[in-house]
Protein backbone atom coordinates (compact mmCIF):
# COMPACT_ATOMS: atom_id res chain seq x y z
CA UNK A 1 0.00 0.00 0.00
CA UNK A 2 1.19 3.74 -0.79
CA UNK A 3 -0.30 6.80 0.56
CA UNK A 4 0.61 10.19 -1.28
CA UNK A 5 -1.28 13.54 -0.22
CA UNK A 6 -1.79 16.43 -2.42
CA UNK A 7 -3.62 19.92 -1.93
CA UNK A 8 -7.47 20.33 -2.71
CA UNK A 9 -9.66 23.30 -2.62
CA UNK A 10 -10.86 23.08 1.35
CA UNK A 11 -8.38 20.51 2.07
CA UNK A 12 -6.21 17.30 1.14
CA UNK A 13 -6.55 14.21 -0.86
CA UNK A 14 -4.82 11.32 0.46
CA UNK A 15 -4.23 8.94 -2.76
CA UNK A 16 -3.85 5.56 -1.76
CA UNK A 17 -2.82 2.42 -3.80
CA UNK A 18 -2.95 -1.11 -3.30
CA UNK A 19 -4.12 -3.13 -0.65
CA UNK A 20 -5.43 -1.40 2.83
CA UNK A 21 -5.01 -5.19 4.86
CA UNK A 22 -3.63 -5.72 8.53
CA UNK A 23 -0.08 -5.40 7.19
CA UNK A 24 -0.82 -1.83 5.84
CA UNK A 25 -4.01 -0.61 7.49
CA UNK A 26 -1.97 0.86 10.68
CA UNK A 27 -0.10 3.18 8.17
CA UNK A 28 -3.59 4.14 6.29
CA UNK A 29 -4.20 4.80 10.24
CA UNK A 30 -1.66 7.08 11.41
CA UNK A 31 -1.51 9.31 7.91
CA UNK A 32 -5.09 9.77 8.36
CA UNK A 33 -5.22 10.62 12.21
CA UNK A 34 -2.13 12.73 11.98
CA UNK A 35 -3.91 14.58 8.40
CA UNK A 36 -6.94 15.16 10.84
CA UNK A 37 -5.63 15.51 14.64
CA UNK A 38 -2.40 17.11 14.24
CA UNK A 39 -2.59 19.46 10.64
CA UNK A 40 -6.22 20.37 11.67
CA UNK A 41 -7.62 19.66 7.75
CA UNK A 42 -10.99 21.13 7.64
CA UNK A 43 -11.99 18.57 4.58
CA UNK A 44 -9.77 15.28 4.17
CA UNK A 45 -10.66 13.78 1.01
CA UNK A 46 -9.76 9.56 0.76
CA UNK A 47 -9.30 8.59 -2.82
CA UNK A 48 -9.85 4.72 -2.51
CA UNK A 49 -10.11 4.70 -6.79
CA UNK A 50 -6.25 2.51 -6.72
CA UNK A 51 -7.68 0.39 -3.44
CA UNK A 52 -7.59 -3.63 -4.44
CA UNK A 53 -8.86 -4.54 -1.38
CA UNK A 54 -9.63 -3.33 2.46
CA UNK A 55 -10.38 -5.77 5.22
CA UNK A 56 -12.00 -5.29 8.67
CA UNK A 57 -8.79 -3.44 9.88
CA UNK A 58 -9.29 -1.02 7.24
CA UNK A 59 -12.79 -0.29 7.99
CA UNK A 60 -11.68 -0.46 11.43
CA UNK A 61 -9.19 2.81 10.41
CA UNK A 62 -11.41 4.27 8.81
CA UNK A 63 -14.06 4.60 11.39
CA UNK A 64 -10.98 5.74 13.75
CA UNK A 65 -10.69 8.77 11.09
CA UNK A 66 -14.42 9.09 11.16
CA UNK A 67 -14.95 9.79 14.82
CA UNK A 68 -11.25 11.73 14.68
CA UNK A 69 -12.61 13.83 11.95
CA UNK A 70 -16.26 14.60 14.09
CA UNK A 71 -14.35 15.42 17.47
CA UNK A 72 -12.08 18.06 15.27
CA UNK A 73 -15.66 19.45 13.41
CA UNK A 74 -14.03 18.65 10.08
CA UNK A 75 -14.63 16.28 7.64
CA UNK A 76 -13.69 12.92 6.16
CA UNK A 77 -14.63 12.15 2.56
CA UNK A 78 -14.71 8.95 0.87
CA UNK A 79 -14.61 8.39 -2.88
CA UNK A 80 -13.70 6.40 -5.91
CA UNK A 81 -15.19 3.03 -3.96
CA UNK A 82 -14.72 0.08 -6.34
CA UNK A 83 -16.85 -3.24 -6.55
CA UNK A 84 -14.64 -4.69 -3.75
CA UNK A 85 -14.38 -1.65 -1.54
CA UNK A 86 -18.44 -0.92 -1.44
CA UNK A 87 -19.10 -5.03 -0.69
CA UNK A 88 -17.09 -4.56 2.53
CA UNK A 89 -18.58 -1.23 3.56
CA UNK A 90 -22.46 -2.66 2.81
CA UNK A 91 -21.27 -5.84 5.01
CA UNK A 92 -19.98 -3.63 7.59
CA UNK A 93 -23.26 -1.47 7.80
CA UNK A 94 -21.37 1.70 7.16
CA UNK A 95 -22.37 3.07 3.72
CA UNK A 96 -24.84 5.42 5.43
CA UNK A 97 -22.17 6.72 8.60
CA UNK A 98 -19.21 7.90 5.55
CA UNK A 99 -19.49 10.41 3.51
CA UNK A 100 -18.96 9.05 0.26
CA UNK A 101 -18.91 9.91 -3.59
CA UNK A 102 -18.34 7.86 -6.96
CA UNK A 103 -15.83 10.63 -8.20
CA UNK A 104 -13.09 13.43 -7.06
CA UNK A 105 -15.17 16.16 -9.26
CA UNK A 106 -18.04 15.04 -6.82
CA UNK A 107 -15.93 15.31 -3.65
CA UNK A 108 -14.81 18.28 -4.00
CA UNK A 109 -17.85 20.00 -5.17
CA UNK A 110 -19.46 18.62 -1.96
CA UNK B 1 -6.77 -31.56 -2.53
CA UNK B 2 -6.37 -28.16 -4.64
CA UNK B 3 -3.22 -27.43 -2.04
CA UNK B 4 -2.10 -27.45 1.09
CA UNK B 5 0.04 -23.87 2.39
CA UNK B 6 1.97 -23.24 5.47
CA UNK B 7 2.81 -19.61 6.15
CA UNK B 8 3.81 -18.00 9.28
CA UNK B 9 2.28 -15.23 11.29
CA UNK B 10 3.12 -12.19 9.48
CA UNK B 11 0.59 -9.75 8.16
CA UNK B 12 2.82 -9.60 4.96
CA UNK B 13 1.84 -13.10 3.85
CA UNK B 14 -1.93 -12.76 3.86
CA UNK B 15 -1.37 -10.85 0.50
CA UNK B 16 0.21 -13.95 -1.14
CA UNK B 17 -2.64 -16.10 0.54
CA UNK B 18 -5.55 -13.61 -0.95
CA UNK B 19 -3.95 -14.44 -4.41
CA UNK B 20 -3.57 -18.04 -4.01
CA UNK B 21 -7.32 -18.45 -3.10
CA UNK B 22 -8.66 -15.98 -5.63
CA UNK B 23 -6.82 -18.14 -8.12
CA UNK B 24 -8.34 -21.28 -6.68
CA UNK B 25 -12.07 -19.66 -6.71
CA UNK B 26 -11.39 -18.56 -10.95
CA UNK B 27 -9.96 -22.27 -11.30
CA UNK B 28 -13.36 -23.31 -9.47
CA UNK B 29 -15.76 -21.13 -11.60
CA UNK B 30 -16.65 -19.26 -9.08
CA UNK B 31 -18.42 -16.16 -9.88
CA UNK B 32 -16.63 -12.82 -8.99
CA UNK B 33 -18.78 -11.72 -6.04
CA UNK B 34 -18.38 -15.41 -4.44
CA UNK B 35 -15.07 -15.49 -5.28
CA UNK B 36 -14.08 -11.86 -2.97
CA UNK B 37 -16.32 -13.61 -0.63
CA UNK B 38 -13.72 -16.51 -0.07
CA UNK B 39 -10.86 -14.51 -0.60
CA UNK B 40 -12.37 -12.12 2.78
CA UNK B 41 -12.97 -14.96 4.78
CA UNK B 42 -9.66 -16.50 4.33
CA UNK B 43 -7.71 -13.40 4.61
CA UNK B 44 -9.90 -12.53 7.98
CA UNK B 45 -10.07 -15.72 9.64
CA UNK B 46 -5.86 -15.81 8.81
CA UNK B 47 -5.88 -12.06 10.80
CA UNK B 48 -7.70 -13.55 13.52
CA UNK B 49 -5.29 -16.15 13.86
CA UNK B 50 -2.47 -14.13 13.67
CA UNK B 51 -3.93 -11.11 15.81
CA UNK B 52 -6.20 -13.24 18.82
CA UNK B 53 -4.33 -16.99 18.91
CA UNK B 54 -0.90 -16.16 18.63
CA UNK B 55 -1.57 -12.33 20.01
CA UNK B 56 0.88 -10.40 17.53
CA UNK B 57 3.71 -12.50 17.72
CA UNK B 58 5.74 -12.91 14.46
CA UNK B 59 6.90 -16.51 12.78
CA UNK B 60 4.39 -18.59 14.09
CA UNK B 61 3.35 -21.53 12.21
CA UNK B 62 -0.26 -21.80 10.30
CA UNK B 63 -1.26 -24.69 8.08
CA UNK B 64 -4.24 -23.72 4.88
CA UNK B 65 -5.16 -26.61 3.15
CA UNK B 66 -7.52 -26.34 0.21
CA UNK B 67 -10.12 -28.99 -1.36
CA UNK B 68 -12.02 -29.39 -4.08
CA UNK B 69 -15.45 -30.35 -2.83
CA UNK B 70 -17.16 -32.52 -5.44
CA UNK B 71 -20.79 -32.05 -6.61
CA UNK B 72 -23.99 -34.27 -5.67
CA UNK B 73 -25.40 -33.41 -2.32
CA UNK B 74 -28.72 -31.55 -2.31
CA UNK B 75 -27.67 -28.21 -1.38
CA UNK B 76 -23.96 -28.78 -2.86
CA UNK B 77 -25.28 -29.94 -6.17
CA UNK B 78 -22.37 -28.05 -8.14
CA UNK B 79 -19.57 -29.01 -5.51
CA UNK B 80 -18.02 -26.07 -3.66
CA UNK B 81 -14.53 -25.01 -2.06
CA UNK B 82 -13.26 -26.26 1.58
CA UNK B 83 -10.82 -24.13 3.17
CA UNK B 84 -9.04 -25.61 6.70
CA UNK B 85 -6.87 -23.53 8.84
CA UNK B 86 -5.19 -24.70 11.33
CA UNK B 87 -2.62 -22.62 14.06
CA UNK B 88 -1.04 -23.97 17.51
CA UNK B 89 -1.81 -20.95 19.02
CA UNK B 90 -4.05 -20.11 22.81
CA UNK B 91 -7.01 -21.93 22.82
CA UNK B 92 -9.94 -19.99 20.78
CA UNK B 93 -12.77 -19.59 23.82
CA UNK B 94 -16.06 -20.50 21.93
CA UNK B 95 -17.73 -17.85 24.46
CA UNK B 96 -15.25 -14.99 22.79
CA UNK B 97 -15.94 -15.86 19.23
CA UNK B 98 -18.91 -13.32 19.41
CA UNK B 99 -19.60 -10.54 16.35
CA UNK B 100 -20.44 -7.04 17.62
CA UNK B 101 -23.81 -5.33 17.36
CA UNK B 102 -23.10 -4.11 13.82
CA UNK B 103 -25.24 -0.70 15.22
CA UNK B 104 -22.73 0.39 17.66
CA UNK B 105 -19.91 2.47 15.44
CA UNK B 106 -17.06 1.77 16.80
CA UNK B 107 -13.49 0.17 14.84
CA UNK B 108 -13.25 -3.82 15.28
CA UNK B 109 -15.50 -6.81 15.91
CA UNK B 110 -16.28 -7.12 12.10
CA UNK B 111 -13.86 -9.93 10.96
CA UNK B 112 -16.27 -13.15 12.30
CA UNK B 113 -19.40 -11.26 10.86
CA UNK B 114 -17.73 -11.12 7.61
CA UNK B 115 -16.87 -14.57 7.47
CA UNK B 116 -20.10 -15.39 8.74
CA UNK B 117 -22.29 -13.88 6.40
CA UNK B 118 -19.37 -15.03 3.44
CA UNK B 119 -19.54 -18.28 3.86
CA UNK B 120 -21.62 -20.76 3.68
CA UNK B 121 -20.47 -23.61 6.75
CA UNK B 122 -17.62 -22.17 9.22
CA UNK B 123 -16.69 -24.57 12.22
CA UNK B 124 -14.07 -23.59 14.78
CA UNK B 125 -12.69 -26.90 16.82
CA UNK B 126 -9.81 -27.89 18.51
CA UNK B 127 -7.47 -31.12 18.11
CA UNK B 128 -4.43 -31.94 18.61
CA UNK B 129 -3.40 -28.82 20.41
CA UNK B 130 -4.27 -27.00 17.50
CA UNK B 131 -7.25 -24.76 17.16
CA UNK B 132 -9.16 -25.37 13.54
CA UNK B 133 -11.01 -23.57 11.32
CA UNK B 134 -13.57 -24.88 8.37
CA UNK B 135 -14.84 -23.34 5.86
CA UNK B 136 -16.86 -24.37 2.90
CA UNK B 137 -18.45 -22.04 -0.20
CA UNK B 138 -21.01 -24.08 -1.93
CA UNK B 139 -21.26 -23.18 -6.24
CA UNK B 140 -24.08 -21.64 -7.36
CA UNK B 141 -24.93 -23.88 -10.57
CA UNK B 142 -25.06 -20.60 -13.27
CA UNK B 143 -24.94 -21.23 -16.64
CA UNK B 144 -21.27 -19.76 -16.74
CA UNK B 145 -20.77 -23.26 -14.86
CA UNK B 146 -22.29 -25.26 -16.86
CA UNK B 147 -20.54 -23.75 -19.79
CA UNK B 148 -17.16 -23.98 -18.81
CA UNK B 149 -17.60 -27.89 -18.23
CA UNK B 150 -16.43 -29.00 -21.12
CA UNK B 151 -12.66 -26.88 -20.64
CA UNK C 1 10.50 -17.84 4.74
CA UNK C 2 7.61 -16.03 2.52
CA UNK C 3 5.68 -19.30 2.49
CA UNK C 4 5.69 -22.85 1.59
CA UNK C 5 3.85 -24.62 -0.41
CA UNK C 6 2.48 -28.36 -0.71
CA UNK C 7 0.99 -29.48 -4.28
CA UNK C 8 0.32 -32.74 -6.09
CA UNK C 9 1.44 -33.11 -9.80
CA UNK C 10 -1.47 -32.23 -11.04
CA UNK C 11 -1.24 -29.81 -13.80
CA UNK C 12 -4.51 -27.63 -12.85
CA UNK C 13 -2.30 -26.56 -10.33
CA UNK C 14 -0.08 -24.79 -11.80
CA UNK C 15 -1.77 -21.73 -12.23
CA UNK C 16 -2.77 -21.29 -8.43
CA UNK C 17 1.11 -21.21 -7.87
CA UNK C 18 1.80 -18.73 -10.51
CA UNK C 19 -0.93 -16.51 -9.02
CA UNK C 20 1.06 -17.14 -5.70
CA UNK C 21 4.32 -16.36 -7.16
CA UNK C 22 2.88 -13.14 -8.99
CA UNK C 23 1.79 -11.54 -6.07
CA UNK C 24 5.46 -12.50 -4.12
CA UNK C 25 6.96 -10.97 -6.48
CA UNK C 26 4.92 -8.11 -6.68
CA UNK C 27 4.99 -7.93 -3.06
CA UNK C 28 8.78 -7.54 -3.20
CA UNK C 29 8.92 -4.80 -5.74
CA UNK C 30 10.38 -6.93 -8.56
CA UNK C 31 9.25 -5.01 -11.73
CA UNK C 32 6.95 -6.45 -13.85
CA UNK C 33 9.08 -8.39 -16.71
CA UNK C 34 11.04 -9.86 -13.92
CA UNK C 35 8.42 -10.75 -11.99
CA UNK C 36 6.71 -12.62 -15.46
CA UNK C 37 10.39 -14.08 -15.67
CA UNK C 38 9.99 -15.24 -11.88
CA UNK C 39 6.58 -16.82 -12.80
CA UNK C 40 7.23 -18.49 -15.81
CA UNK C 41 10.68 -20.23 -14.88
CA UNK C 42 8.69 -21.77 -11.14
CA UNK C 43 5.50 -22.61 -13.77
CA UNK C 44 8.42 -24.87 -16.29
CA UNK C 45 10.06 -26.43 -13.48
CA UNK C 46 6.72 -27.67 -11.61
CA UNK C 47 5.70 -29.06 -14.99
CA UNK C 48 9.08 -30.62 -15.83
CA UNK C 49 8.91 -32.37 -12.38
CA UNK C 50 5.32 -33.78 -12.97
CA UNK C 51 6.07 -34.60 -16.40
CA UNK C 52 9.76 -35.75 -15.93
CA UNK C 53 10.43 -36.93 -12.40
CA UNK C 54 6.61 -38.32 -12.17
CA UNK C 55 6.27 -39.00 -15.91
CA UNK C 56 3.29 -37.61 -15.88
CA UNK C 57 1.31 -39.13 -12.97
CA UNK C 58 -1.29 -37.28 -10.86
CA UNK C 59 -1.54 -36.76 -7.08
CA UNK C 60 2.27 -37.05 -5.92
CA UNK C 61 3.91 -34.60 -3.64
CA UNK C 62 5.67 -30.97 -4.87
CA UNK C 63 6.96 -29.14 -2.14
CA UNK C 64 7.69 -25.54 -2.77
CA UNK C 65 9.46 -23.11 -0.22
CA UNK C 66 9.64 -19.14 -0.99
CA UNK C 67 12.62 -17.40 0.90
CA UNK C 68 13.17 -13.47 0.54
CA UNK C 69 16.99 -12.88 0.77
CA UNK C 70 18.04 -10.08 2.35
CA UNK C 71 20.09 -7.72 0.46
CA UNK C 72 23.67 -6.52 1.37
CA UNK C 73 26.64 -8.90 -1.00
CA UNK C 74 27.78 -7.49 -4.46
CA UNK C 75 25.39 -8.92 -6.77
CA UNK C 76 22.29 -9.54 -4.45
CA UNK C 77 22.92 -5.54 -3.30
CA UNK C 78 19.36 -4.99 -3.41
CA UNK C 79 18.39 -9.25 -2.55
CA UNK C 80 15.95 -11.11 -3.61
CA UNK C 81 14.09 -14.06 -4.01
CA UNK C 82 15.00 -17.94 -3.60
CA UNK C 83 12.40 -20.58 -4.56
CA UNK C 84 12.89 -24.49 -3.70
CA UNK C 85 11.37 -27.29 -5.33
CA UNK C 86 11.38 -30.65 -3.88
CA UNK C 87 10.04 -33.85 -5.43
CA UNK C 88 9.93 -37.70 -4.72
CA UNK C 89 10.40 -38.57 -8.34
CA UNK C 90 13.14 -40.92 -10.25
CA UNK C 91 16.32 -39.03 -9.57
CA UNK C 92 16.85 -36.39 -12.55
CA UNK C 93 20.32 -37.79 -14.59
CA UNK C 94 22.26 -34.38 -14.92
CA UNK C 95 23.27 -35.38 -18.41
CA UNK C 96 19.40 -35.54 -19.56
CA UNK C 97 19.40 -31.72 -18.43
CA UNK C 98 20.01 -29.91 -21.58
CA UNK C 99 17.81 -27.58 -23.61
CA UNK C 100 17.42 -28.13 -27.37
CA UNK C 101 19.55 -25.97 -30.08
CA UNK C 102 16.98 -23.52 -30.56
CA UNK C 103 17.30 -22.63 -33.91
CA UNK C 104 15.47 -26.22 -34.67
CA UNK C 105 12.13 -25.48 -35.50
CA UNK C 106 10.52 -28.55 -33.62
CA UNK C 107 7.96 -28.34 -30.93
CA UNK C 108 9.97 -29.64 -26.76
CA UNK C 109 12.72 -28.94 -25.24
CA UNK C 110 12.30 -25.22 -24.44
CA UNK C 111 11.55 -25.18 -20.68
CA UNK C 112 15.16 -25.45 -19.24
CA UNK C 113 16.22 -22.67 -21.65
CA UNK C 114 13.24 -20.37 -20.06
CA UNK C 115 14.41 -21.22 -17.26
CA UNK C 116 18.13 -20.97 -17.38
CA UNK C 117 17.14 -17.22 -19.60
CA UNK C 118 15.10 -16.25 -16.61
CA UNK C 119 16.51 -17.14 -13.36
CA UNK C 120 19.94 -15.63 -11.69
CA UNK C 121 20.98 -19.31 -10.23
CA UNK C 122 19.32 -22.27 -10.80
CA UNK C 123 20.91 -26.04 -9.12
CA UNK C 124 19.57 -29.21 -9.45
CA UNK C 125 20.62 -31.55 -6.91
CA UNK C 126 19.62 -34.76 -5.12
CA UNK C 127 19.17 -35.13 -1.48
CA UNK C 128 17.43 -37.75 0.74
CA UNK C 129 15.42 -39.46 -2.01
CA UNK C 130 14.63 -35.84 -3.51
CA UNK C 131 14.71 -33.97 -6.42
CA UNK C 132 15.84 -30.42 -5.42
CA UNK C 133 16.32 -27.59 -7.77
CA UNK C 134 17.39 -24.25 -6.15
CA UNK C 135 16.45 -20.95 -7.82
CA UNK C 136 17.28 -17.14 -7.20
CA UNK C 137 16.14 -14.10 -8.99
CA UNK C 138 18.01 -10.46 -7.88
CA UNK C 139 16.00 -7.23 -7.35
CA UNK C 140 17.91 -4.61 -10.04
CA UNK C 141 18.21 -1.72 -7.39
CA UNK C 142 16.04 0.76 -9.29
CA UNK C 143 14.55 3.85 -8.54
CA UNK C 144 10.68 2.60 -7.53
CA UNK C 145 12.29 0.01 -5.37
CA UNK C 146 14.21 2.30 -3.29
CA UNK C 147 11.10 4.91 -3.54
CA UNK C 148 8.73 2.39 -1.62
CA UNK C 149 11.16 0.90 0.91
CA UNK C 150 9.28 3.55 3.36
CA UNK C 151 6.36 1.47 2.77
CA UNK D 1 -8.77 -21.82 -21.06
CA UNK D 2 -11.21 -21.48 -23.41
CA UNK D 3 -11.44 -21.62 -27.34
CA UNK D 4 -14.26 -20.18 -29.81
CA UNK D 5 -14.22 -20.78 -33.47
CA UNK D 6 -16.01 -18.25 -35.95
CA UNK D 7 -15.56 -18.13 -39.39
CA UNK D 8 -13.76 -14.88 -41.34
CA UNK D 9 -12.54 -13.91 -44.81
CA UNK D 10 -10.62 -16.74 -46.05
CA UNK D 11 -10.48 -18.91 -42.80
CA UNK D 12 -11.75 -19.47 -39.23
CA UNK D 13 -10.75 -17.20 -36.36
CA UNK D 14 -9.75 -19.34 -32.81
CA UNK D 15 -10.83 -17.01 -30.13
CA UNK D 16 -8.59 -18.66 -27.54
CA UNK D 17 -8.82 -16.93 -23.49
CA UNK D 18 -6.81 -17.47 -20.38
CA UNK D 19 -3.91 -19.50 -19.77
CA UNK D 20 -2.19 -22.25 -22.32
CA UNK D 21 -0.36 -24.04 -20.11
CA UNK D 22 0.57 -27.80 -19.35
CA UNK D 23 -3.25 -27.82 -18.03
CA UNK D 24 -4.71 -26.51 -21.08
CA UNK D 25 -2.02 -26.50 -24.17
CA UNK D 26 -3.47 -30.29 -25.24
CA UNK D 27 -6.32 -28.75 -25.73
CA UNK D 28 -5.65 -26.24 -27.80
CA UNK D 29 -3.53 -28.37 -29.81
CA UNK D 30 -6.46 -30.17 -30.83
CA UNK D 31 -8.73 -27.79 -31.38
CA UNK D 32 -5.65 -26.21 -33.80
CA UNK D 33 -4.67 -29.40 -35.79
CA UNK D 34 -8.56 -30.34 -35.97
CA UNK D 35 -8.95 -26.91 -37.86
CA UNK D 36 -6.02 -27.67 -39.73
CA UNK D 37 -5.88 -30.79 -40.95
CA UNK D 38 -9.49 -32.52 -40.77
CA UNK D 39 -11.55 -29.50 -41.66
CA UNK D 40 -8.36 -27.74 -43.77
CA UNK D 41 -9.21 -24.22 -43.28
CA UNK D 42 -6.98 -22.48 -45.53
CA UNK D 43 -6.09 -20.00 -43.14
CA UNK D 44 -6.48 -20.51 -39.55
CA UNK D 45 -6.18 -16.86 -37.80
CA UNK D 46 -5.37 -17.47 -33.73
CA UNK D 47 -6.24 -14.42 -31.79
CA UNK D 48 -4.28 -14.37 -28.49
CA UNK D 49 -5.79 -11.26 -27.21
CA UNK D 50 -6.99 -13.03 -24.29
CA UNK D 51 -4.45 -15.03 -23.73
CA UNK D 52 -2.57 -14.49 -19.74
CA UNK D 53 -0.06 -16.45 -19.92
CA UNK D 54 1.51 -19.31 -21.94
CA UNK D 55 4.44 -21.23 -21.29
CA UNK D 56 6.25 -23.98 -23.64
CA UNK D 57 4.23 -26.47 -23.98
CA UNK D 58 2.37 -23.82 -25.42
CA UNK D 59 4.60 -22.79 -27.66
CA UNK D 60 5.15 -26.43 -28.41
CA UNK D 61 1.73 -26.26 -29.41
CA UNK D 62 1.99 -23.56 -31.69
CA UNK D 63 4.57 -25.04 -33.36
CA UNK D 64 2.85 -28.17 -34.03
CA UNK D 65 0.07 -26.17 -35.69
CA UNK D 66 2.60 -24.40 -37.98
CA UNK D 67 3.92 -27.76 -39.13
CA UNK D 68 0.62 -29.39 -40.14
CA UNK D 69 -0.19 -25.67 -41.91
CA UNK D 70 2.87 -26.15 -44.15
CA UNK D 71 2.31 -29.63 -44.56
CA UNK D 72 -1.37 -29.08 -45.89
CA UNK D 73 -0.84 -25.83 -47.97
CA UNK D 74 -2.33 -23.32 -45.79
CA UNK D 75 -1.52 -20.80 -42.80
CA UNK D 76 -1.36 -20.01 -39.78
CA UNK D 77 -1.69 -16.40 -38.69
CA UNK D 78 -1.34 -15.33 -34.87
CA UNK D 79 -2.30 -11.87 -33.74
CA UNK D 80 -3.33 -9.85 -30.62
CA UNK D 81 0.36 -11.12 -28.54
CA UNK D 82 0.51 -9.67 -25.03
CA UNK D 83 3.65 -8.30 -23.53
CA UNK D 84 3.97 -12.17 -22.07
CA UNK D 85 3.16 -13.93 -25.05
CA UNK D 86 5.45 -11.95 -27.22
CA UNK D 87 8.14 -12.65 -24.48
CA UNK D 88 8.21 -15.89 -24.66
CA UNK D 89 7.79 -16.24 -28.42
CA UNK D 90 11.67 -14.25 -28.13
CA UNK D 91 13.05 -16.34 -25.64
CA UNK D 92 11.96 -19.18 -27.76
CA UNK D 93 13.16 -17.31 -30.93
CA UNK D 94 10.33 -18.19 -32.66
CA UNK D 95 8.84 -14.83 -33.35
CA UNK D 96 10.47 -14.89 -36.58
CA UNK D 97 8.66 -18.28 -38.02
CA UNK D 98 5.25 -17.41 -36.97
CA UNK D 99 3.19 -15.13 -39.21
CA UNK D 100 2.48 -12.42 -36.47
CA UNK D 101 -0.02 -9.11 -36.85
CA UNK D 102 -0.73 -6.76 -34.33
CA UNK D 103 -4.40 -6.85 -34.59
CA UNK D 104 -7.32 -8.37 -36.02
CA UNK D 105 -7.85 -6.25 -38.88
CA UNK D 106 -4.18 -6.64 -40.17
CA UNK D 107 -4.14 -10.51 -39.43
CA UNK D 108 -7.51 -10.71 -41.81
CA UNK D 109 -6.05 -8.54 -44.52
CA UNK D 110 -2.99 -9.86 -44.85
N1 LIG E 1 -8.70 -17.20 15.56
C1 LIG E 1 -9.12 -16.71 16.76
N2 LIG E 1 -8.54 -17.11 17.90
C2 LIG E 1 -8.94 -16.62 19.08
N3 LIG E 1 -9.96 -15.73 19.23
C3 LIG E 1 -10.58 -15.29 18.14
C4 LIG E 1 -10.21 -15.75 16.84
N4 LIG E 1 -11.00 -15.15 15.95
C5 LIG E 1 -11.82 -14.35 16.64
N5 LIG E 1 -11.58 -14.42 17.96
C6 LIG E 1 -12.32 -13.69 19.03
O1 LIG E 1 -13.54 -13.19 18.48
C7 LIG E 1 -13.62 -11.75 18.65
C8 LIG E 1 -14.31 -11.12 17.45
O2 LIG E 1 -13.48 -11.26 16.28
P1 LIG E 1 -13.69 -10.31 15.05
O3 LIG E 1 -15.13 -10.27 14.70
O4 LIG E 1 -12.78 -10.78 13.99
O5 LIG E 1 -13.29 -8.84 15.52
P2 LIG E 1 -11.93 -8.29 16.13
O6 LIG E 1 -10.88 -9.27 15.72
O7 LIG E 1 -11.78 -6.95 15.50
O8 LIG E 1 -12.14 -8.22 17.59
C9 LIG E 1 -12.17 -11.32 18.80
O9 LIG E 1 -12.07 -10.09 19.50
C10 LIG E 1 -11.56 -12.49 19.56
O10 LIG E 1 -11.82 -12.39 20.93
N1 LIG F 1 12.46 -32.10 -13.24
C1 LIG F 1 13.05 -32.93 -14.15
N2 LIG F 1 13.22 -34.23 -13.85
C2 LIG F 1 13.80 -35.07 -14.75
N3 LIG F 1 14.22 -34.70 -15.96
C3 LIG F 1 14.07 -33.41 -16.32
C4 LIG F 1 13.48 -32.47 -15.44
N4 LIG F 1 13.48 -31.26 -16.07
C5 LIG F 1 14.03 -31.47 -17.27
N5 LIG F 1 14.39 -32.75 -17.45
C6 LIG F 1 15.06 -33.34 -18.65
O1 LIG F 1 15.55 -32.25 -19.45
C7 LIG F 1 15.00 -32.30 -20.76
C8 LIG F 1 14.79 -30.91 -21.31
O2 LIG F 1 13.74 -30.26 -20.57
P1 LIG F 1 12.95 -29.02 -21.19
O3 LIG F 1 13.95 -28.06 -21.71
O4 LIG F 1 12.03 -28.51 -20.15
O5 LIG F 1 12.15 -29.59 -22.44
P2 LIG F 1 11.04 -30.74 -22.52
O6 LIG F 1 10.51 -30.92 -21.15
O7 LIG F 1 10.04 -30.20 -23.49
O8 LIG F 1 11.78 -31.95 -23.04
C9 LIG F 1 13.74 -33.11 -20.63
O9 LIG F 1 13.35 -33.73 -21.84
C10 LIG F 1 14.10 -34.11 -19.53
O10 LIG F 1 14.80 -35.20 -20.06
Amino acid sequence: MQIAARPATGGTILDITGDIDLAHSPAMRKALLQEIREKKTPKVFLNLEKVRYIDSSGIASLVEGLKASRDQGSRLILYGLSKTVREVMELSRLQKIFEIHDSEAQALAS
Amino acid sequence: MLLKLELQSNPEALCLVRATIERAAEVMHFQDAEARAIVRSVDEALANVMRHAYGGRLGLPIEMICHKLPGGEQKSAAGGIEILLADRGVPVKPATLKSRPLDEIRPGGLGLHFIRESMDEVEFSRKKGKNLLRMVKYLSPTPQAAASEGE
